[in-house]
């Protein structure tokens, strides 16, 4: 006789951390939870938290500037075997049209301007929009158990 | 992020082991390679097989090392690179910048 | 040349969560990477992640009625080597003076009553508290590096 | 949590696996032991060995299955206490209410 626990779709997962880089690991360590006994690789859980630190570094680099008073906000949700992931800053916010693209030969050797296309790379949907709260919200969302797992270059 | 530094036949090299990213390693690892250049070593040698995480911050930085020893006549190649940083380096175009190496003996002699 | 890295202050991490008993273990595991790292023992560690386990549950069950559409909602902190959780529901409160003694006589053997003393045996202090934004908070303090630990009972 | 039963030399032998907590296993547990007792079980014994995680509710369960088992006559004995539920259960002094064990053997025969 030997009963099984089931996994829970757990509703959404609202964190929110003081504007420092050192914090990004920790909305990384409760992703990686809540991704945890899922249809999910490593290899995909990997890049998920990648560019789940990418788009808190912007948060809190270019939309809170470090400043500790404002706060990075991130809301996680997985349903119907896709990972939805908010992540809303305190800043005045950016036009994603006017970001170049890394790819350029003029870029390529730029010690920045990499986040967020490491995000539209790792993640199927990367969206921009203004938060009702006020601040950038980011959404990025990526199907869990995809067959065909086509993220982070050819090897 | 740890940093050690180790010099073989005319090559230093670095040892780098754990994160380098936004905020930490990211401007210590700068430092490091502005130390060495300073010190007029001419051909660097990143051993990355002990890095466990790498992000945009981190990329950034090892493109910026990689400009900075060039623009002084020098050499910047990489040694070991874990097949995610691979990865990483890949996508954004940047692994046909770098010299890559699979064994340091040979990395050494490609400097010579 | 060796340079560590020094661990920091990451401010207070607040989190939320809908009322299932499942994500217990979120909080739990958001709080074990808060105090990674930190001059605190395991054994500590983990009367700490009880106590959190049980102020959780009793804001889930008595606060919220694991009705689903009310959140729990979870702050941490470390200052000055105290770890400060506050627990906060959304549901009618309670008073803690109406709360029976379960090491009386006539309470040992009840299946329920020990979860506000266990919170207590294993935290430095508890305390009862009607949230500004509504609802019950409790604050569970703990001092992280005391020299002489006197939880968990005799061994 | 995961639970199997056993039956050795007319004792019920119940091998507990993970966590009796909220919500999962405390329910689960009562349901098992219920069973056992509908069965006409009389002596039971809880193997706690691979309990990782025991909580209030999951110490309330073990009490209510206590004294349901009691109360039909039979007994509940405990094996393989770990440390960590055994401080769990003496802070609120019911360490004594249960016979514990520290070898399968010795607890089987205490069954006599
Ligand atoms: N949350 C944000 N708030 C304001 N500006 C942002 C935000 N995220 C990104 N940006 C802008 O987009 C640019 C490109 O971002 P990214 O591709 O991540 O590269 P990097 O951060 O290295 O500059 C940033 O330099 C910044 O100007
Ligand atoms: N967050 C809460 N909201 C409302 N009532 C509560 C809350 N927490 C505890 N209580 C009340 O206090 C009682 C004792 O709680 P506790 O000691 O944890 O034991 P148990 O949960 O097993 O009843 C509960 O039965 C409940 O009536």
């Amino acid at each position: 006789m030997t009963v099984a626990e089931t996994p829970q779709d757990p509703g959404p997962v609202r964190l929110s951390l003081s504007s420092r880089f050192e914090n990004i690991e920790m909305a990384q360590h409760l992703c990686g939870k809540l991704l945890e006994g899922r249809d999910v690789s490593e290899e995909t859980k990997h890049w998920i938290l990648m560019a789940l630190r990418e788009g808190l570094a912007n948060a809190i680099k270019h939309g809170n500037g470090q400043n500790l008073s404002k706060r990075v906000h991130v809301e996680m949700r997985v349903a119907d075997d896709t990972l939805e992931i908010r992540i809303r800053d305190e800043g005045p916010g950016f036009d994603p049209k006017n970001v170049g693209d890394p790819l350029a030969p003029e870029n390529r050797l730029k010690t920045s301007g990499r986040g967020i296309f490491y995000m539209k790379t790792f993640m199927d949907d990367v969206r921009f929009g203004r938060a009702a709260a006020g601040g950038m919200e980011i959404v990025l969302t990526k199907k869990l158990n995809a067959s065909s797992e086509t993220e982070g270059g050819e090897r | 992020m740890k940093t050690n530094v180790r010099e073989v036949r005319g090559v230093s090299i670095l040892d780098l082991k754990g994160k380098i990213t936004i905020g930490s390693g990211d401007v210590q690892l700068r430092e490091t390679i502005n130390k060495l250049v300073d010190s007029g070593k001419k051909n660097i040698l990143i051993n990355m097989q002990d890095v466990t995480t790498i992000d945009s911050s981190g990329i950034g930085e090892l493109v910026g090392c990689y400009t900075s020893v060039t623009n002084k006549g020098g050499k910047l190649k990489l040694l070991h690179l874990p097949p995610k940083i691979s990865d990483v380096l890949t996508v954004t175009q940047l692994i046909t910048v770098f010299d890559v190496y699979e064994s340091e003996s040979e990395a050494i002699s490609s400097f010579a």
